[in-house]
């Protein structure tokens, strides 16, 4: 029952994925884009991660890509967007890459076919996650905090417009 | 968390206080002097625990180790953070805009670095990548009135991504086959083909752990900018601001190879003679396309740009040659870590001086026309400029000298011809585009518009670097004790 | 999940939706009273078949899609409201016994389905090609996308004191007392958060029929605007559950039956939504940003280390 | 470490030089000079304390404290690598005529050099400073150091002061050596390592890797990167290409140097390292050093024989010479080497002196065109003649040093390769021819009234006429040199035989 789950999941997933990639329409793509996100938090559900899945459709779901919607809605860039992905998705610009990673998927799918299958998934509890997360690495979780100091300071600053003072300042 | 573990990280905390106290002045008060003021306090500091560390050896919790050879890299790294703030000092003070968290963004990025070179885990391996590829990224993108710059940092942004991706999915890899993202559990078992997890077919379990390493030597490769991964590297250091261009080649790649030094030697990658060749590959490609793309260049940025492709092609002999001397390639760590301390200072000269040109001609860019005649009128700058130069030609009396005498020992040992021949072609090749540079440093200087007489903090720095580029050439005795010993 | 529980899910969906059906109907009885006028009363008793004399219409009505519109867009969005509200409700515990499932991140689960239904807000805007409900769903997007972090956030101190992401966890650790108490904080920020997630008044802006006529569903009528207010009423019902299991013992309570209580409790809450909305006037779109990032964020942090320090000093003691 | 003082002493000369300029123009010159005199008299301090008969034994060549001096201190341990000075005979003729010929080329820039005065003394000391740094050293890892050393303030000579085409002979002259060298480099490292393999410590030194059992071919390769290192900078044919321009280009002082000291480097290093370290892979190869040093005599001749230009028609020439150095380092026996050594000594004189005067005309006239000079003997008589003793001495006329040399060379050749000895002397002759087209072309023929430069000034006669009395001395009482190096080749030839 499990297995057949992950596999209509995966299934699910590769699709989702593989459509939102075809897609010319941003907003399209977007949604199956979200299908698939919500697939793999399906997956790691089965696999006995459930923290990660809801973690999965919180975060990547519910936040991230509704910002990327709201990122096109501010920019409504109606069917300009459309034309110029219709032209890039010309044959020859994909062919090669996609017959590269083809051939990837093949090799990796036959190599991970060799490994151990794990049948009966330990459940992880958001409690071992919380201790492992402030025991061993409470420093990743610090790291992880300058990091995201570094990104919100660039971000700032980067995205501030000139200040009149400044472009005053810059002119003389 | 012990004592002993807050001693090991003080590096770290003292670079994370010293954050927090820039954040909160940037807030309540503006004024760039304060600014520098408190980010070389904080570097100081840094520095001051670091060399009280300099013998510790202790593995703070899986994440990082924290040992003699990376509080020798962390205390390089460091160092040329704190001269990079002098000489940021210089370009921003002109300049238009708010400057102040440029500082911030050093520290920070600085702080990735120091994160990359004690990590011995995958999860602190990526982060301590991403916190100083994302302050870069603020860094170089920082006069983001400039076209130049933008278009460099969308580039970083994207192959720097596009890089982490191939990363992460090689780590997954390697996770899958050996449930472990610690480095000395990666693959120091997985030796001979029967250890190789599956029963069914360890074959193809072993081709996993071939393209997750594959997947990993890729996006490092981008990180170092190794041929044939580098197209970025020269368009990326010709639109960041001077300093920046400092930073992307020193410390960044220094931290990358130091991180990626560990990563090998711990995990024993060279047992794989896939790998090894891909390294092999990769090495020559890079010394010859860098050397021959940079014959060409009238930038300096984008010369050095290429420079340190070739560099870095050099010293994957190191590593390449390590695997077959000793079981465990350890014998690689203390030629690349001269090397890469040679190259560092080094190269952080050049980058020094491409700064303070630009500052006096407020431009981002310093072409060859730039330091024109710089032997009449600054000798003493020409000089560290020349002694840079030389020891990136590997001339004795230099650094570079006996990175490349340590480079040519482990080759021969390893009996690596072919690399030795490229290796002595490169630098043949070589030779010509930095004396191209010495050159034009004595030229008539009436062609040439730039006055260049940097400030006090800048020259001192310059000088500073020169003297340690040379005092490692001259008296190399100390720091190969130091690496030997402690390695 | 077995297959016995089918006939539960069966019976869930029926009260849900049909009380969301009955909750139209109720909302502007009440509305009427406290208003001081009647509300609809001329169908049935009480007006009662005004339900469904109103889903007649709206099933019966021309499925009329604009043609200016992204069809694929405007067709799921609709769906995803209702889907996410009532997947919610599989992690309710609604009697000591009676729960479809008792998920150890259970309230994460809550909080991920709430999180998935701004899109339904969202791309019905955009789909629409129109400028109201472009600016209802921008509104939609960046009002619940702020008030998602502190409804999270605002969570953790009941997570706090009893250890678990579990709903069946969490009411039974209110046996010794009830949290609204000692997460009064919580509590509040919570209410705001929920009235401004589920969009409702006063915090409707995203629809503000003043401003935006009818805001992101502007061009929808019939059997999918139907869906959005199904959508909007199960939020509502589950948000009150959602009080109820958090804050005030779920089915806890002396003399009757749990699911009675539990019925109670939410029943309540349900009442004093709509006496909110009786109540207080719409704020203006900036104010209500500014209040969430400048007052709720605050409040949730106060709170969130308050009961942490507490909560160590207790195991301490 | 006495010797180290040597060394230190012209360093320190060189800085002070630059410096000086900005007291008083000129004044970097004086400095110079000063302090060339002070490490001629300080070598002459350390020489004056060797008992006399220590010049006369033999020495072992093995063994360093048979050596005149000898100093040896820990460098990099890590690596054996030592600093190691020594002095025999061999070096002591070389540096001593390193010096001389460094004061040479003060004076012969005195009056040529207008800008940057000081920097010109200082690189002209550095120079010298490596120059004599690598006749001393005796750490192989020490000597690269000195050889590479010496490029760089002559890499600058040329490429400030040079002529029109200055850069690109610069360049050249830069990376012919050190491509050579790099491979000499990795040819030492190389040996080391076996050498450490075999004995289980690391060690440059020169005396112990004289020990080297090493495999036939193995011995080949590593000797072949040392024979070309050398043999670039000597330079023997075909690797001579670099030193037309690099000659042709630099200044006076520059050309003086490279010719009269630069070349030697490469000569000491085949007498001193290639052969002693690897003699058996040195006979298997001598027929085909030997064969490249012929070349190199009638091919160098036959191309200076074809020039216009003054300066290069005297480095073609060098070429031609050099190869006699050749031939005498690979035909080993004692004759033949005191040959060699005795060319690289009158050589060094001759050629700088010709260098000098060819200086002199460029400064004088602008051009170094042999068409368009002629009859200058009438306003120049001084130069004129001087020009026409040292081109006699420079084909190898009885009576001056050259002589001497080539016909120990061809002598000592003949006894091993008569037939190439043959081929060789026919240099000999070629060299007469293009030596006589040369003083006719500029100095004799028509005098034109156009042309009315001044004569040597009496500073600039004073080091003519040095050099002039040394190759006199030379050429008459050849014992004088012959004496001190022949104790080292006695000791070279006996140890080794090919």
């Amino acid at each position: 029952m499990t297995l057949a789950l992950f596999y209509i999941a995966g299934a699910i997933a590769l699709a989702a994925t593989g459509i939102a990639l075809t897609r010319v329409n941003a907003i399209h793509a977007l949604i199956y884009l979200v299908v698939s996100l919500l697939a793999v938090a399906f997956i790691f559900f089965l696999l006995g991660a459930p923290f990660a899945a809801v973690l999965e459709i919180v975060i990547y779901a519910g936040a991230i890509m509704v910002l990327f919607v709201f990122v096109i809605m501010m920019l409504n860039l109606g069917n300009r967007g459309t034309v110029v992905e219709q032209e890039m998705m010309n044959p020859s610009v994909w062919i090669i890459p996609s017959l590269l990673c083809l051939i990837l998927l093949i090799e990796l799918s036959l190599s991970i076919a060799s490994l151990k299958s794990e049948t009966n998934p330990i459940v992880v509890s958001a409690k071992e996650i919380g201790i492992s997360l402030f025991g061993p690495y409470v420093l990743a979780v610090e790291i992880a905090s300058m990091l995201l100091l570094a990104g919100l300071v660039a971000a700032n600053h980067i995205g501030r417009r000139l200040s009149k003072m400044d472009q005053e300042k810059d002119e003389g | 968390m012990t004592g002993t573990d807050f001693l090991a990280l003080s590096p770290i905390i003292a670079l994370a206080v010293g954050a927090s106290v820039l954040l909160l002045q940037i807030a309540f008060l503006r004024n760039l002097k304060l600014t520098t003021g408190i980010t070389v306090v904080t570097f100081l500091a840094c520095l001051f625990f670091l060399f009280y560390i300099t013998k510790l050896n202790h593995q703070t919790t899986p994440l990082l180790l924290v040992d003699p050879l990376s509080t020798f890299f962390s205390i390089v790294f460091v160092l040329c953070a704190c001269i990079t703030t002098f000489i940021s000092y210089e370009y921003l003070k002109n300049r238009p805009g708010r400057n102040d968290e440029f500082f911030l963004l050093v520290v920070l990025a600085t702080m990735g670095s120091i994160v990359l070179t004690y990590a011995t885990h995958l999860a602190s391996f990526i982060l301590g990548l991403e916190l100083m590829g994302i302050a870069l990224y603020g860094l170089i993108a920082y006069p983001h009135q400039d076209d130049m710059s933008l278009e460099a940092a969308i580039k970083y942004l994207v192959l720097s991504g596009a890089s982490s991706a191939a990363l992460l999915f090689g780590f997954a890899l390697l996770y899958a086959i050996t449930g472990s993202l610690f480095f000395p559990d990666l693959l120091s078992g997985l030796a001979s083909p029967e250890v190789a997890v599956g029963p069914q077919s360890p074959f193809w379990a072993r081709q996993l752990i071939l393209l997750g390493s594959a997947l990993i030597l890729a996006g490092i490769s981008f990180k170092l900018s190794l041929a044939p991964f580098h197209m970025w590297t020269p368009d990326v250091y010709e639109g960041s601001p001077a300093p920046i261009t400092g930073f992307l080649a020193t410390i960044s790649k220094g931290a990358v190879f130091a991180a990626t030094l560990r990563l090998y030697v711990i995990g024993e990658f060279h047992n794989f003679p896939t790998i090894v060749t891909g390294l092999t590959i990769l090495s020559i490609i890079s010394i010859l396309v860098g050397n021959l793309l940079a014959l060409r260049q009238e930038n300096i940025k984008r010369l050095l740009a290429y420079s340190s492709i070739a560099h870095f092609g050099y010293l994957l002999i190191a590593l390449i040659a390590a695997g077959t001397l000793t079981p465990n390639g350890i014998s690689a760590i203390e030629p690349s870590a001269y090397y890469l301390a040679g190259y560092i200072f080094t190269t952080l000269i050049a980058t020094g001086l491409i700064a303070a040109i630009s500052s006096s001609n407020n431009e981002e860019n310093a072409n060859l026309s730039d330091i024109a005649g710089l032997f009449w009128k600054n000798p003493l700058l020409a000089l560290c400029l020349s002694v840079s130069l030389l020891s990136l030609a590997g001339i004795p009396l230099t650094a570079g000298f006996i990175g490349k005498l340590y480079i040519f020992q482990m080759g021969v040992e390893a009996g690596a011809w072919l690399l030795l021949s490229i290796l002595i072609i490169g630098s043949g090749i070589g030779i010509y585009y930095y004396l191209r540079l010495i050159f034009s440093m004595t030229t008539d200087p009436s062609s040439s518009r730039s006055t260049l007489a940097p400030a006090l903090p800048v020259t001192v720095s310059l000088i500073t670097l020169t003297i340690l580029v040379l005092y490692l050439g001259i008296y190399p005795q100390p720091l190969m004790e130091y690496l030997l010993w402690n390695t | 999940m077995s297959e016995a529980n089918l006939p539960f899910i069966g019976a869930i969906l029926l009260t849900v939706v049909g009380g969301a059906a009955v909750l139209t109907w109720f909302e502007r009885r009440l509305l009427g009273i406290w208003q001081d006028r009647y509300g609809p009363n001329r169908l049935g008793p009480f007006g009662i078949l005004q339900v469904a004399a109103d889903m007649l219409k709206l099933l019966t009505k021309h499925d009329w899609i604009p043609p200016f519109a992204d069809r694929f867009v405007f067709v799921i969005a609709p769906t995803a409201i209702v889907i996410s509200m009532l997947m919610a409700f599989a992690v309710v515990p609604f009697g000591p016994d009676h729960y479809l499932i008792d998920m150890n991140v259970g309230l994460l689960f809550f909080l991920a389905m709430s999180s998935l239904a701004v899109y339904s807000v969202m791309l019905g805007g955009l789909a629409s090609n129109n400028k109201y409900a472009l600016l209802g769903g921008l509104r939609a997007a960046a009002q619940m996308v702020s008030y998602e972090v502190f409804m999270g956030l605002s969570l953790m101190g009941v997570v706090m004191l009893s250890g678990s992401f579990s709903l069946v966890d969490i009411v039974e650790a209110q046996q010794d007392g009830w949290y609204f108490i000692p997460q009064f904080l919580g509590l509040y920020v919570f209410i705001i958060a929920g009235i401004a997630e589920s969009h409702r008044l006063p915090f409707d802006l995203p629809e503000a029929e003043h401003e935006l006529t009818a805001g992101f569903h502007t061009e929808y009528g019939g059997m999918k605007f139907t869906m959005f207010m199904l959508g909007e009423y199960c939020g509502l019902i589950l948000l009150s559950c959602m009080i109820t299991t958090l804050f005030f013992g779920g089915w806890l309570g002396p003399f009757f039956p749990p699911l009675v209580w539990f019925a109670l409790k939410t029943f309540g809450f349900v009442c004093f939504f709509i006496l909110l909305r009786a109540a207080i006037p719409r704020p203006r779109y900036d104010q209500l940003m500014a209040l969430g990032w400048t007052v709720m964020l605050p409040i949730t942090l106060i709170n969130l280390v308050a009961t942490g320090a507490i909560a160590l000093w207790m195991n301490q003691a | 470490m006495e010797l180290l003082n040597l060394l230190i002493i012209l360093f320190i000369g060189g800085a002070a030089a630059w410096v000086g300029e900005h007291f008083s123009k000129g004044l970097s010159r004086w400095i110079s000079l000063l302090f060339i005199a002070v490490a001629a008299v300080s070598l002459l301090e350390m020489l004056s304390n060797i008992p006399a008969p220590t010049f006369l034994k033999d020495p072992i060549t093995k063994d360093p404290t048979t050596w005149l001096i000898h100093g040896r201190a820990d460098w990099i341990p890590r690596f054996g690598i030592s600093f190691e000075l020594a002095l025999d005979g061999l070096s002591l003729l070389l540096v001593v005529l390193t010096l001389f010929l460094g004061a040479v080329s003060v004076i012969a820039s005195w009056d040529e050099i207008d800008k940057h005065q000081g920097f010109f003394q200082a690189n002209i000391m550095w120079t010298l400073t490596g120059v004599i740094g690598v006749f001393i050293a005796l750490d192989l890892i020490l000597f690269f150091l000195f050889w590479e050393v010496m490029l760089v303030p002559m890499y600058l000579l040329i490429a400030i002061w040079g002529h029109e085409d200055k850069a690109k002979a610069a360049m050249k002259f830069f990376i012919f050596t050190q491509v050579s060298g790099l491979l000499m480099l990795l040819a030492m490292i190389t040996l080391a390592i076996f050498v450490k393999d075999a004995n289980g410590y690391w060690s440059f030194s020169y005396f112990d890797l004289l020990d080297n059992n090493l495999t036939s071919s193995l011995a080949t390769f590593i000797m072949l990167g040392f024979f070309i290192g050398f043999t670039v900078k000597l330079p023997g044919f075909p690797f001579h290409t670099w030193l037309p321009d690099a000659h042709t280009q630099a200044p006076t002082a520059g050309s003086v140097i490279l010719a009269g000291i630069l070349l030697k480097t490469g000569a000491y290093g085949l007498i001193r390292f290639t052969v002693p370290l690897f003699p058996e892979a040195s006979i298997a190869f001598a027929p085909i050093a030997i064969l490249l040093g012929a070349s190199g005599v009638v091919y160098g001749a036959i191309l200076a024989f074809g020039q216009t230009d003054f300066k290069r028609l005297v480095a073609y020439s060098s070429v031609s010479h050099m190869g006699f150095v050749l031939l005498g380092v690979f035909a080993w026996n004692a004759l033949a080497i005191q040959g060699a050594v005795m060319q690289l000594v009158a050589h060094g004189l001759s050629t700088a002196a010709l260098f000098m005067i060819a200086g002199a005309l460029q400064h004088r006239l602008h051009t170094r065109d042999l068409q368009k000079m002629g009859g200058l003997w009438q306003s120049m008589p001084r130069m004129g003649a001087l020009a026409m003793f040292f081109i006699a001495a420079s084909l190898g006329l009885p009576g001056m040093g050259n002589f001497i040399a080539e016909f120990l060379v061809l002598a000592g050749l003949f006894q091993v390769y008569p037939w190439l000895a043959v081929v060789s002397s026919a240099g000999l002759i070629t060299g007469a021819i293009y030596s006589l087209k040369l003083i006719q072309e500029s100095f004799q023929g028509a005098p034109d009234d156009t042309l009315t430069p001044p004569d040597f000034s009496a500073l600039a006669m004073s080091a003519m006429i040095a050099m002039l009395i040394g190759l006199i001395v030379l050429g008459i009482f050849p014992q004088l040199v012959l004496d001190i190096s022949q104790p080292v080749i006695n000791a070279l030839t006996s140890e080794i035989t090919l």
